[in-house]
């Protein structure tokens, strides 16, 4: 099905395209309010539409609903109390969350980390991106329209690398895992084997899935020139990850800050030329095989050693007055975590940059023009998980 | 990429009349900041947005930060001379000099350059005081990003920010009054507290249960002596 | 061609239809009440007190109502007092000890911050997960009796760390006992050497000197 | 056009090909074989029947023998109903890798047995939940949109011939009966949407009568070449024109005919629109419109709607059967021992299966795409099949290597437009390949 007979007029910018309607040919426009509780708003967010017919023309992004001032709780505890606390913000990817805040603090503090920590960072990471990138595409097909079965599919594949989460660090989610200064438990033989078993499968997972979806029709006409971005939108939006990389831009922070070990492992970053859902869509399969290609070289090439720096301080740690913000590539895209301290044991001001809330900045201008269908796909593309949007 | 001083030195060359200090950074992060003048403040982000050597594009990072006002007690030594004895060393003393630091609200912007891969480079603004100057130059028309992050500034912390184009509360309801983030936020007493068996909670829960029925409070009455 | 795609996915949803019939890769799903998954060693839900004895939890808990995890713990849940007098510890030394300790586990985010932050291996993160209940404040709020569990039921659940905090707690224990057996060769020393001197005071008796209780081996 | 209707016309006017056909196959359907299969088993139903009502008088009898239909058609089609429901579910599950509804046990026995009496379970928590109204709604259509949606799923049976000796009501324009009740069906999906005074169900109520108005002429023009070939209205006489095998082998069933084929498949694809099924399940897109129309229903009322969308997928697979199917025919001369009722149900429920197999693989397609799919693909499709069809019967006296001259042209005439109006529709949209960074 064709898209450029569509009639969907370009995006403008916010507003622009608002128009009052009240002459009898077209009616007056519907205003909806999708959400808080609408199945496909990815929890409790809401966007205001106003309608012309099924068009969009204005769109308001409503947030707050799970807002509980994170920053604030994170102002009244340790530096290590926050710690538990970041894998609630996005709760499908608390691995790199953890990775961001822990760097961020071993930034504040000058902490070194050891060489073994880095590479099993390094490993938890790319596992994450595997686990939300695969609940993503699930999430954007239940969205147009799959009755649970890509969904499912990625469900059950998200399981394993949650088994092995759990087998690590004691829970499947609120893994709490990082520590300034290193991770917190040393992973077994058994368990890096459980790691390599996965990576090896995990591509004939991704070849079945893609034939599930990646060719089919139905899927490229709705996805395809739907929610298109622009380059020069994307980036003064602050959009970061694969958003920005389905736009063309090439920005991944594992390469640009090279932080961690990542400069030792031989990975390509793809790159999308038209920006719209199916790009973002194939730039986060793409991903997934080149984490896939990471997570083979850093279960080969695991050194030994402490997985704790022993100069790190676990209790009564209090870094000295100073700031430093430390972001890296988590799998939504930028998560960084900006921290003020005052010598005291609580960071004077604890900020998280959470890469989904600001990438939904431009939401509006990519929904303008489309129908209400393609909003959901559209919310769905960008990738947001309310507990890192309302914090 | 340039220092801070040399951006700072670049800036006032080209801007003769703007107000830009280099903040440094104790910490081992070192990541020194700008702060900027408000007067001068969209054409200085412009220009570090637009130059050929800098090209700022990304605005990556907006925060808030809250500096209540703060008693500052300085020692200085003076030396006097000693009335007991003129002629010998002057005797040193301790003066206690007390001042108040006044107040404000500072804005933390980090910008990045995704096409030249460099930064972070930060900004500051700083607003007059708490109360009726809290109100910075808004920097959403150079980045688009700043637009919710600035709006949830103004939100929590209560920075009002001068040219911002939908500067509306977002995470907290329309009709919340307070900025939960200030240092100095108490947190009403009307919402459900739960009677936990300590501290503030407790206290909290009792002043607003004033008789709780004996089966919903009698943990917190039973783990309490 | 127009629909090949489509033709391809009707494949993998009827490979996985034929599959879940003879593939357990393909029918994942455990059926719950009835069949229960393994818990990994590590798996970590809700703190509890880890007492010496299981016939006297009480008396035997391993925490000394320092009050650290209080402090640390996040959503801050734990609520302790400390004892009025002391009593002795598995090692004898006279400790204080926790009048009350209560977790509210409707708080409780078993972050295992309390765990990991106590100097004496007094908390430990349990396994439990059918502790629904249908009160929602007096039956989640956990108190002291409640929290003991006796170091043999550590060693069921997580058996690796048990060891390792076994060994240490020995090793710790041994050293105390050399150190407290040389004081009281030092201290009967100079005793002796005071005793050649009548006007000397007595010494006080070294309270470490007690006969420690052997650590238990559950 | 104009030649496509001359053609039509001419072959209309000459009147002499499809009664050719369809004499033919009558004279094979006259043949011993029928006449043995025509066994005890395939007029049991009659003969249970006749037990009840044969010593009552003649007016009456007839009354009893329409209400005893009627009962079994409903409660036929209601077991069908609800187990359909399951098989769908656990079918979803199986397909999904987990096991779907295997829990709810039968009543004081307390024995599971896959979770067969999941539907009742269903069936008395939709009668006992609370029934809501909106304060807003029209109560009056609010109240008839579900009761009138079922009354014109249920009228659509009326005409589907089950058996050999099961039909309900054989009208002489059969087909046409069946069609306009069908048609009514999203009459009603608007009234839900229009009552509800939601704006999620308007919307749906809008899309709906875009669907009704989209999906209705393919459907039609899908049916139309079997009439023409068959020569009537009729759905018995259609069935009867299916009758008999080539060389005691292939049967003689029009969707073994290339223009037949494409009607099936045009028909089955308007069927899942017209019956609001994914991947054209725009009306109740949950992920997009919540509920659509059903956003406001709740209890029984909302089961009603559930009933009367499955009614609607069984009858109009029923109707597929009938049309290109061979109806109750069996597929082989040999396996005629078997009852016609049984082979019409056999080849329902492998029709229902494909319902639910496409349900649990694609995804649903955009309002203004599903409408171009209908106007630009469907109907001129169906428009050429249409030309196929005539051409089919023009060439019926065709013998020897011209009757593969005939198969080859009509297979040429399926292809030949799907490829042509399909590149047409798949334009711009194609997989991509992607480049990676540099560095």
């Amino acid at each position: 099905m064709s898209v450029s007979d569509l009639s969907a007029p370009p995006a403008g910018s916010p507003g622009s395209r608002v128009r009052e309607v009240h002459d009898s040919f077209h009616g007056d426009l519907l205003e909806v309010s999708m959400g808080p509780h609408h199945p496909s708003t990815h929890g409790v967010f809401r966007m205001i539409v106003t309608l012309d017919g099924e068009t969009i023309v204005k769109l308001k992004p409503v947030f707050g609903y799970l807002h509980r001032n994170h920053e604030k709780l994170g102002e009244n505890v340790t530096y290590l109390g926050s710690m538990p606390y970041t894998d609630r913000l996005d709760y499908l990817s608390s691995m790199t969350n953890n990775w961001a805040y822990a760097l961020a603090v071993e930034k504040l503090a000058g902490q070194a980390v050891p060489e073994r920590a880095e590479y099993v960072r390094v490993i938890l990471a790319e596992l994450t991106r595997l686990l939300n990138h695969t609940c993503l595409a699930g999430f954007l097909m239940q969205d147009c329209g799959c009755s649970g079965t890509p969904l499912m599919y990625a469900f059950r594949e998200r399981e394993y690398i949650l088994d092995l989460f759990e087998s690590l660090s004691g829970s499947r989610m609120m893994c709490n895992y990082q520590r300034f200064g290193g991770c917190r438990v040393d992973p077994s033989a058994d368990w890096l084997a459980g790691a390599q078993k996965l990576t090896d499968r995990y591509g004939v997972f991704l070849d079945e899935f893609e034939t599930l979806l990646t060719g089919n029709e139905i899927i490229m006409a709705r996805t395809q020139g739907v929610g298109k971005l622009p380059p020069a939108l994307a980036i003064g939006a602050g959009v970061t990850g694969p958003m920005l990389r389905a736009s063309g831009v090439n920005y991944d922070l594992r390469k640009v800050d090279a932080y961690g070990v990542y400069p030792r492992f031989d990975f390509r970053v793809p790159l999308g030329d038209h920006g719209d859902v199916y790009d973002r869509y194939m730039i986060r399969v793409l991903e997934m095989r080149e984490s896939i290609k990471i997570l083979q070289q850093a279960l080969a090439g695991l050194p030994g050693g402490p997985i704790m720096d022993p100069k790190a301080k676990l209790r009564s740690f209090r870094p000295k007055a100073g700031e430093a913000y430390g972001r890296i590539e988590g799998p939504k895209g930028e998560i960084g975590f900006y921290l003020l301290s005052d010598g005291s044991p609580n960071p004077y001001r604890y900020r998280i940059r959470p890469p989904s809330f600001i990438n939904l900045t431009i939401l509006e201008d990519m929904c303008l023009g489309h129908t209400v269908a393609d909003a959901v796909i559209i919310l769905g593309s960008v990738d947001i998980v309310l507990g890192e949007v309302d914090r | 990429m340039e220092t801070p001083e040399q951006i700072r030195d670049r800036l006032l060359a080209r801007f003769p009349g703007a107000e830009i200090t280099v903040v440094p950074n104790p910490g081992t992060a070192a990541q020194h900041s700008l702060l900027l003048g408000a007067a001068h403040a969209r054409a200085l982000a412009e220009f570090l947005r637009d130059d050929a050597t800098l090209r700022l594009d990304q605005c990556s990072n907006v925060t808030g930060i809250d500096w209540p006002e703060k008693e500052i007690v300085e020692t200085t030594k003076v030396a006097t001379p000693d009335p007991a004895n003129p002629a010998g060393p002057p005797k040193v003393v301790e003066q206690k000099t007390k001042r108040l630091q006044p107040g404000c609200l500072e804005v933390v912007y980090h910008l990045y350059s995704i096409s030249l891969r460099h930064g972070p480079v930060i900004l500051r603004l700083r607003t007059g005081n708490r109360t009726d100057q809290a109100a910075v130059p808004s920097l959403t028309p150079v980045w688009r990003s700043c637009e919710f992050q600035e709006r949830e500034i103004f939100d929590l912390f209560g920075v009002t920010f001068d040219g911002h184009p939908d500067l509306r509360r977002i995470l907290m309801w329309d009709e919340f009054t307070d900025h939960p983030m200030r240092r100095d936020y108490v947190e009403p007493d009307d919402y459900e507290w739960e009677p936990t068996p300590h501290g503030t909670v407790l206290e909290k829960a009792k002043a607003h249960y004033p008789a709780p029925p004996p089966a919903a409070g009698a943990p917190a009455q039973g783990a309490t002596p | 061609m127009l629909g090949t795609g489509l033709l391809q996915g009707l494949g993998v949803t009827a490979k996985n239809f034929v599959g879940s019939f003879h593939d357990p890769a393909r029918l994942t799903t455990i059926e719950y009440p009835e069949v229960k998954t393994k818990l990994p060693e590590a798996y970590r839900n809700f703190p509890f007190l880890v007492a010496e004895n299981a016939t006297d939890p009480m008396g035997t808990l391993r925490c000394v109502a320092c009050q650290i995890c209080e402090k640390e713990c996040p959503p801050q849940c734990i609520y302790i007092e400390k004892s009025k007098d002391k009593k002795p510890d598995a090692t004898g030394k006279p400790q204080l000890f926790p009048a009350i300790f209560a977790i509210d586990t409707s708080v409780c985010m078993s972050c295992q911050i309390c765990v990991e932050v106590c100097p004496f291996d007094a908390i430990k993160m349990d396994q439990v997960y059918e502790i629904a209940t249908t009160d929602r404040f007096s039956a989640l709020l956990l108190n002291r009796e409640q929290l003991a569990k006796s170091n043999a039921y550590y060693h069921g659940i997580h058996p690796t760390e048990a060891a390792e905090v076994d060994a240490r707690l020995a090793a710790e224990r041994k050293a105390a006992e050399e150190k407290a057996a040389a004081a009281a060769a030092a201290k009967a020393a100079a005793a002796a050497a005071k005793a050649a001197a009548p006007a000397a005071p007595k010494p006080p008796a070294a309270p470490s000197a007690e006969a420690p209780k052997p650590p238990p081996t559950s | 056009m104009s030649a496509l209707s001359l053609v039509l016309g001419r072959s209309l006017l000459a009147g002499d090909f499809p009664a050719g056909e369809f004499a033919t196959h009558r004279l094979q359907a006259g043949s011993s074989l029928v006449a043995s299969a025509d066994s005890f088993l395939e007029r049991l139903p009659l003969v249970a029947r006749d037990v009840f009502t044969s010593w009552l008088p003649e007016p009456w009898r007839w009354l009893v023998n329409s209400l005893i239909s009627i009962a079994v058609i409903l409660s036929v089609f209601g077991l069908l109903f609800a187990y359909v429901t399951l098989a769908e579910r656990k079918i979803l599950g199986r397909i999904q890798n987990r096991p779907g509804p295997n829990r709810t046990p039968i009543p004081f026995i307390n024995l599971r047995f896959f979770g067969l009496a999941q539907p009742f379970a269903d069936g008395v928590k939709a009668l006992t939940k609370e029934d809501v109204v909106p304060r807003g709604a029209d109560h009056l259509l609010h109240f008839l949109a579900p009761v009138v949606l079922l009354a014109f799923s249920i009228l659509t049976f009326a005409v589907i011939p089950y058996g050999r000796h099961l039909v309900p009501v054989d009208l002489n324009a059969g087909v046409l009966y069946f069609f306009a009740a069908g048609a009514a069906t999203e009459l009603a999906v608007f009234m839900a949407g229009w009552a509800s005074r939601n704006k999620y169900s308007l919307l749906a109520a809008m899309r709906a009568l875009a669907q009704l108005i989209s999906y209705e002429l393919p459907l039609l023009l899908a049916w139309v070449p079997v009439v023409l070939v068959a020569g009537s209205l009729s759905t018995t006489e259609i069935v009867a024109a299916q009758a008999g095998w080539k060389f005691n082998l292939i049967p003689h069933w029009h969707v073994f005919t290339p223009w037949g084929a494409a009607g099936f498949v045009i028909f089955m694809i308007a069927a899942l629109a017209e019956s609001n099924r994914s991947p054209f399940d725009l009306p109740e897109a949950e992920s997009e419109l919540i509920a659509g129309h059903l956003t406001e229903y709740s209890g029984f009322k909302y089961a009603l709607f559930f009933m009367a969308e499955y009614f609607g997928m069984i009858a109009l697979s029923g109707m597929a059967i009938t049309l290109f199917l061979g109806g109750w025919h069996a597929p082989s001369p040999y396996l005629e021992f078997i009852p016609s009722y049984v082979w019409f149900g056999g080849k329902l429920v492998v029709l229902l299966l494909g319902f639910i197999w496409i349900r649990a693989t694609f995804p649903r397609l955009r309002m203004d795409q599903l409408t171009r799919f209908a106007w630009k693909f469907l109907v001129p499709l169906a428009l050429i099949n249409l030309a196929n069809a005539a051409f089919w019967s023009l060439s019926f006296p065709w013998a020897g290597p011209l009757q593969l001259l005939r198969w080859l042209i009509s297979a040429l005439l399926v292809v030949g437009p799907f490829v042509l109006l399909g590149r047409q529709l798949s334009a711009g949209v194609a997989p991509r390949v992607y480049r990676y960074a540099a560095s």
